[in-house]
């Protein structure tokens, strides 16, 4: 029996409903770390590093991150094919990405970043040496490893951390799908309520 | 056919189509055991108009479908227990003396023992067999009083149980009861399920009667034919479809010849029938594609369309119409009757047709109904039968006054369960029907790009709490078992089925609901009961998510 | 004036609301979306606000304050590598660094019981897990001299308010007595509710009492002059800061406790000393002052100063033993919890308050004479102190009440496992009152131990 | 005013006839060549049949439109008497699935053209294939071919094609029969309560009558 294609779910939040407390970033950092439960501020060795962005207006606040695009810009932009599609979800392989930000300028949502890269609270470097300043050759060091970051949708686990973790359930996970046909159902209902005759 | 044949003598639509076009205030269209808009969709939109024009509609079905949306009385019943319903209708008639009480006296006979039995179906006894509340059946049965006509229009949900002629007998009973019946806009109408089953019952392809219904185990008319064909015909009736099987697992039927059927999924136990079929000696198909029943033959005959071959149509409504070929046969395909004649001459009958008037002509000598029938009128007009003679008018609607029979017979029937009850291993109720956009086992409209494009794969409907309860989400990859076999679908999580019923059809070859339903047969016309059978859900744990490419 | 205790940083707060929504006392005020505040005049510095805050500082946005001065602003080290959020308290590693440095300072540590099922978390250790014995080798390697615990001065609690219970009971007094461990509580009475305050128990707090007899009977077994001792307390709470520093917490001019650290500023400093927490060996707590029952480590979770005071009180009303000495039927943790004990003809009703916000009621309840119980346990912090306002923060509010739970079960957990589990069994409580305090309620408990509740006393 | 499209309750049968039309109304090869060459079944509307009702649901060509003001890429735009698509700017997003009232914008596979996105198969094969292209889809009211095919074909008469002259028409006959409904209610219909006037029967009424 083939399964049909399903398109890519996305975690959206509700403005509505958002407070702006930062859980939501809180949590993502958290299943991205790749730190030992359990989680206390303190074990933390690694800075937050959240792949959804609490933006904060006068209007109040809401998340952003990743709609995991079907003809995704982003994948379309990497030289290197380093994103790719898996398991429904547009995914980085930090692997391959060399840090060219063609991506970040790509994305119409801003949900990429550069996000330098730490081991145990160290950052890990990479062979790149860096010079003193404008005029000396002298090397001062390495620089730290940067790759782009983005929201992975936690494909691997059940529910993705935002979405668990948010106090005021502003967050949830779009399955377009069943999205859809809620809509369309309350559009037929809607019609059913239409009076009777008002076409003739 | 038999139950029909039984009360009114005929076992044909008794009224026409048409008169849908003529209802409106007054007129009352009782459906049950129909899903007229996606089976029947031209009739469903006369039901629609004319219910919007004013005409009342009680519908009475397990599952809610679009009629239900428009009927003023809807009698969600539980499967397999129509006679107890129809049963309570008229006992709520009989005992407000609504009964059409002169048209009894006239027209009908055997009242009494009818009285008898329906006395023992109150509402307040329906309701724990049907579900329906008791109200519903009185509000139900007032309607059917209070019009002026009451029409009756039923299918497959009425048929395919093993209480099916029951079924039809209680459905006969209720019209002749009301007298409605032999006046327009009134009778009982089977819709039929294929554009020519009505035409080729009519022609004899039934085990036990020549065309025009008329019976082999009657002397008279099995010389009639010897004498027209110039051979002995047999005394001997022929087999239903399950004695055939019976018969190939007893060794008793050496070879099978099947046309235009793809038993290997419109059957019930597919399982069982495709052991059969593939353990009799010699199998011949006549088919227009190579089904799935035809890739397991001995022998293959390609048959023509129907755009690639002259001949009649006979529709539910009795009405013979004249097709005509639109384009040669393609390939090595050949008309039916062709096929037929070549084969009747290779084993030694020299008879030469060369065009089915030929044959249409010598059928009509030798069947009163068709006798006034010939290609020369359908060239102008479509004829009803019965049609007597030439010039006759034919006949919209049977049993004016007296019917086809004489008089019209009360037989009563006592509501039996269905064979197959669920129980802790296979819980819930399945029932099967179609969608719209498919015929039968899809050996036609899967080929077509649209219509397998609005339905392209199974789906069995599953009521919330079930799924609630299976932990299944709408969209979820399920299986359904029972104890025949099992098949892999998708679960439409739905209030259109009641708790404890999914339904699901019979379109789809690799997933069809026939490899779950039962072969347990009315006994009086061994049609299967498509319509309950017993079975699990279960989900089947999410694969990794692949392309549609895969 | 000294920083406040506990405040919101104003360029961190996103304005959630959430602190509000924990606040016992609806000390925060602030429109959504804007900057919250703390009104320092209702606060009881219970720290759930600071528990419950999400509001980092983010590396991928600006702030006028670097870092770095936020730190200093916020009296924690340079090294400290965690994210700090808006609703925070004051650091005071500083001084102790500073005490730990001079060389003739006598430096005496005790450490509250839910330290030691905590401060594990902050080094990748599961909820609850229990490091008593590393904990004090972790003291030890920071240069403390002395290395006592606050459950022996739980201990003493038990003796001293256990015997007020009686007294009380006995001679008529004011029924029914509050417990007076949780400073927050102390702090809201006198604060809020300064008519009720003669239900109050007249005993300085564990820490306190410990305090006190770190620089009386602890000087004169080292031989050290109290006014060289500089005496620290690591607790769970941010409210033991104000409350080593109220000024009447003091002996003859000596400071009870000199400093208050956190669980969490503990694990700062000794992650900034570069001690291995893990790879530390199970030291002993110094005797005689850091030996201590069963009874005395429950006073970290809600219900455990009740039932270590049943444990005793019961024993020493009636002169027989509790049948069992797991009385679940005090282990409560949904806010209020009633129960009534009958021992050899002895009835005792008590009450429980897990959670400061629950208190209204009862407090209606005592005004109104319709109070139907003799002793009240009330704890400011939704499970005790295991969940108070010091402890390890937990990153994701969905696992705050795992952990707190967690912890609650390891104090259970030591208490079974302790040879001795009532208070006045604790053979150094013995040798404390025989060679030094006396009688339980006497003259020099009283000097010592007890103290007087003013209303605003406080501020 | 925009053109639209509505299905009717009281005559859809639920024949689907109408995605039929629409699926093939926007291919430009036969049937024949469609089913030939597997080219996937799309269509802009979509039958609904739930218990409640039937009836076909798509694009009411919004004047302000929530999917036009959702699009980060500007792929949604106003043309002519109707919303249209852009297919070369959409870049598969889903903000306009989730911004739509009336689920009535697809986001549908062209097997035809490569995305440029590769993905992992994390199934057997763990390849990396070369996604199709994905593009969003709704109705167009048939712009190129002149008729909306699904009301041209639909057998019950339930579709309606509604243009600004017919609902201008529909407005001021419904206003006209108010307007003589207004003239069958009792006499002096307005005198008690409402508007701020004295009621016939109130004190000030009485009062002034006196």
């Amino acid at each position: 029996m083939k399964i049909p294609y399903q398109l890519n779910p996305f975690v959206v939040a509700d403005p509505n409903k958002c407070i702006g407390c930062r859980v939501c970033e809180l949590a993502c950092s958290t299943v991205h770390a790749h730190e030992k439960k359990p989680l206390t501020v303190g074990s933390m060795k690694n800075p937050l590093q959240p792949r959804l962005y609490l933006v904060r207006t006068i209007y109040g606040s809401v998340p952003v991150q990743c709609r995991h695009c079907e003809d995704a810009p982003c994948a379309n932009a990497c030289p290197v094919s380093a994103i790719v599609q898996k398991d429904g979800a547009i995914c980085i392989n930090e692997e391959l990405c060399m840090g060219c930000k063609t991506c970040i300028l790509a994305c119409p949502f801003g949900a990429i970043t550069l996000m330098p890269v730490f081991e145990e609270g160290h950052p890990v470097q990479q062979n790149v040496a860096i010079a003193l300043d404008e005029y000396s050759n002298e090397m001062v060091g390495y620089k730290q490893l940067q790759v782009a970051g983005k929201c992975d949708r936690c494909i691997n686990l059940e529910h993705p951390a935002c979405v668990e973790n948010c106090p005021e359930h502003a967050l949830q996970l779009i399955v377009p799908e069943n999205h859809r046909d809620a809509r369309m159902q309350e559009a037929a209902l809607s019609l059913g309520f239409i009076v009777k005759d008002c076409f003739s | 056919m038999a139950g029909l044949t039984t009360t009114l003598g005929s076992g044909a639509m008794t009224n026409s189509i048409s008169e849908l076009d003529d209802m409106g205030p007054g007129d009352t269209i009782f459906a049950i055991g129909t899903n007229t808009t996606e089976c029947h969709p031209i009739i469903g939109i006369g039901m629609v108009r004319a219910v919007k024009r004013g005409a009342k509609l009680i519908v009475a079905d397990p599952r809610a479908t679009t009629l239900t949306q428009h009927a003023d009385v809807w009698l969600r019943l539980n499967p397999g227990s129509d006679v107890a319903l129809l049963n309570s209708l008229a006992h709520v008639i009989l005992s407000n003396g609504w009964e059409a009480t002169s048209y009894i006296a006239e027209h009908t006979e055997n009242i009494e023992t009818y009285k008898e039995v329906v006395k023992n179906y109150p509402p307040s006894v329906a309701e724990k067999i049907t579900g329906v509340a008791a109200k519903d059946i009185e509000a139900a049965a007032r309607m059917i009083h209070e019009s002026a006509n009451v029409a009756t229009y039923y299918t497959m949900g009425i048929t395919q149980h093993t209480s099916g002629v029951d079924n039809v007998m209680a459905v006969s009973n209720i019209a002749i009861l009301t007298g409605n019946i032999g006046r327009p806009k009134t009778g009982v109408n089977p819709l039929r399920g294929q554009n020519n089953v009505q035409g080729s019952c009519d022609m004899g392809a039934l085990p036990d009667v020549f065309p025009g219904y008329q019976k082999v185990y009657r002397p008279e008319i099995r010389e009639k034919f010897s004498k027209a064909w110039g051979v002995e015909v047999p005394e001997l009736e022929g087999l239903t479809i399950p004695s055939v099987f019976e018969g190939i697992e007893k060794d008793e039927v050496k070879a099978v010849y099947i046309f235009g059927e793809n038993p290997l999924r419109s059957d019930p136990d597919v399982n069982h029938v495709t052991h059969c079929l593939e353990n009799v000696e010699f199998l011949v198909v006549q088919d227009i594609f190579l089904t799935e029943t035809a890739a397991i033959a001995d022998v293959v005959l390609p048959g023509a369309t129907f755009a690639e071959k002259d001949g009649t149509f006979t529709s539910a409504e009795r009405r013979v119409q004249r097709i005509r070929k639109a384009v040669e046969p393609v390939g090595q395909s050949k008309p039916d009757w062709r096929i037929l004649m070549e084969l009747m001459q290779a084993m030694g009958y020299a008879k030469k047709y060369s065009h089915p008037h030929e044959i249409f002509d010598e059928m009509s000598q030798l069947t009163p109904t068709y006798k006034g029938i010939t290609y020369k009128r359908l060239e102008k007009e479509s004829l009803q039968w019965p049609c007597p003679e030439p010039g006759h008018p034919g006949t919209p609607i049977m049993h004016r006054g007296d019917c086809i029979r004489g008089k019209a017979r009360f037989v009563p029937a006592e509501h039996r369960s269905p064979a197959e009850i669920p129980d802790a291993e296979y819980p819930l109720r399945l029932t099967t029907g179609r969608v719209v956009a498919h015929y039968h086992t899809g050996t036609m409209t899967r080929r077509c790009w649209g219509l397998n494009g609005v339905a392209p794969h199974e789906v069995v409907e599953i009521h919330p709490d079930d799924a609630a309860h299976l932990s299944i989400k709408n969209g979820d990859s399920v299986r359904v078992k029972s104890r025949r076999g099992e098949v892999e679908t998708f679960a439409k999580v739905t209030t259109r089925v009641i708790p404890g019923l999914v339904f699901m059809t019979f379109h789809f070859s690799e997933s069809s609901g026939n490899m779950l339903t039962t072969s347990a047969c009315d006994p009086v016309t061994q049609t299967p009961e498509l319509k309950v059978c017993a079975v699990s859900v279960e989900k089947i744990p999410k694969a990794r998510r692949t392309s549609s490419r895969s | 004036m000294t920083l406040p205790i506990v405040s919101i940083d104003k360029e961190l707060c996103t304005g959630c609301g959430r602190c509000k929504t924990v606040c016992p006392v609806d000390a925060i005020s602030g429109l959504p979306n804007l900057p919250h505040v703390v009104d320092a005049s209702v606060c009881i510095l219970c720290g759930q606000c600071v528990q419950i805050c999400s509001g980092y500082d983010s590396p991928l946005e600006e702030y006028a304050t670097s870092r770095e001065e936020r730190l200093a602003q916020r009296g924690m080290l340079p090294t400290t590598t965690e994210p700090l959020f808006a609703a925070h308290y004051r650091g005071d590693l500083f001084p102790l660094m500073a005490a730990l440095h001079r060389k003739k300072t006598f430096t005496v540590v005790q450490c509250a019981p839910a330290i030691r099922v905590a401060v594990g978390e902050e080094f990748g250790l599961p909820y609850g897990t229990l490091t008593p014995g590393k904990l004090a080798a972790a003291l030890r390697r920071l240069g403390f001299d002395r290395v006592y615990d606050t459950n022996f001065g739980a201990d003493v609690t038990i003796m001293e308010e256990g015997a007020e219970l009686i007294d009380r009971i006995k001679n008529n007094g004011k029924l029914p007595m509050f417990t007076s461990c949780c400073p927050g509580w102390v702090k809201f009475l006198e604060d809020q509710n300064s008519d009720l305050l003669e239900h109050l128990s007249s005993c300085k707090s564990p820490q306190q009492m410990a305090g006190s007899l770190f620089k009386t009977y602890g000087a004169k077994i080292d031989g050290v002059d109290p006014a060289n001792i500089f005496s620290v307390a690591v607790m769970p709470c941010t409210c033991k800061k104000f409350e080593c520093e109220r000024p009447e917490m003091n002996v003859d001019g000596c400071r009870d406790v000199d400093l208050v650290i956190t669980t969490r500023e503990l694990a700062q400093l000794i992650k900034h000393a570069d001690i291995d927490f893990l790879a530390l060996p199970d030291e002993d707590f110094d005797s005689p002052m850091g030996c201590y029952s069963g009874a005395g480590n429950i006073f970290g979770t809600t219900g455990g100063v009740m039932e270590a005071a049943l444990r005793s009180a019961c024993e020493l009303l009636t002169g027989k033993p509790l049948p069992s000495l797991d009385l679940e039927y005090v282990r409560g943790g949904e806010g209020i919890r009633k129960a009534t004990i009958q021992h050899e003809g002895v009835e005792l009703r008590v009450a429980i308050v897990a959670g400061l916000a629950h208190i209204e009621p009862i407090l209606e309840d005592i005004r109104t004479g319709k109070a139907d119980f003799d002793f009240l346990e009330v704890m400011c912090c939704p499970l005790g102190c295991v969940s108070g306002g010091g402890q390890p923060k937990v990153l994701l509010p969905a696992q705050m009440e795992e952990a707190h739970a967690r912890r609650k079960a390891g104090l259970y957990a030591h208490d079974q496992m302790l040879p001795t589990r009532k208070s006045h069994e604790n053979p150094e409580i013995i040798k404390l009152y025989k060679d030094f305090l006396g009688k339980p309620l006497g003259h020099k408990p009283h000097h010592l131990l007890h103290t007087d509740h003013i209303k605003n006393q406080g501020k | 005013m925009n053109t639209f499209i509505a299905g009717d309750a009281e005559l859809c049968i639920g024949c689907q006839a109408c995605m039929i039309a629409c699926a093939s109304a926007h291919e430009n090869i036969s049937v024949k060549e469609l089913l030939e060459q597997r080219v996937p079944f799309h269509s802009r509307v979509t039958v609904i049949n739930v218990p409640e009702v039937t009836v076909p649901v798509q694009c009411r060509q919004c004047e302000d439109s929530p999917c036009a003001r959702a699009c980060p890429v500007n792929a949604i735009v106003q043309r002519g008497s109707h919303m249209e698509v852009i297919k070369d700017r959409c870049i598969g997003c889903k903000s306009c699935v989730l911004a739509c009232p009336f689920g009535a914008i697809k986001v549908e596979e062209d097997p035809a053209y490569r995305a440029g996105v590769l993905m992992h198969m994390t199934d057997d094969t763990h390849q990396d294939v070369e996604k199709s292209l994905f593009i969003v889809e709704k109705c167009d009211l048939c712009a190129h071919a002149g008729q909306p095919a699904c009301v041209a074909i639909c057998p019950a008469h339930a579709l309606h094609l509604i243009d600004p002259e017919t609902i201008q028409q529909k407005i001021a006959a419904r206003r006209n029969h108010a307007a003589s409904q207004l003239g069958h209610y009792p006499k002096g219909f307005l005198h008690t309560g409402t508007n701020g006037q004295p009621g016939k029967f109130s004190d000030a009424s009485r009062q002034q009558n006196r």
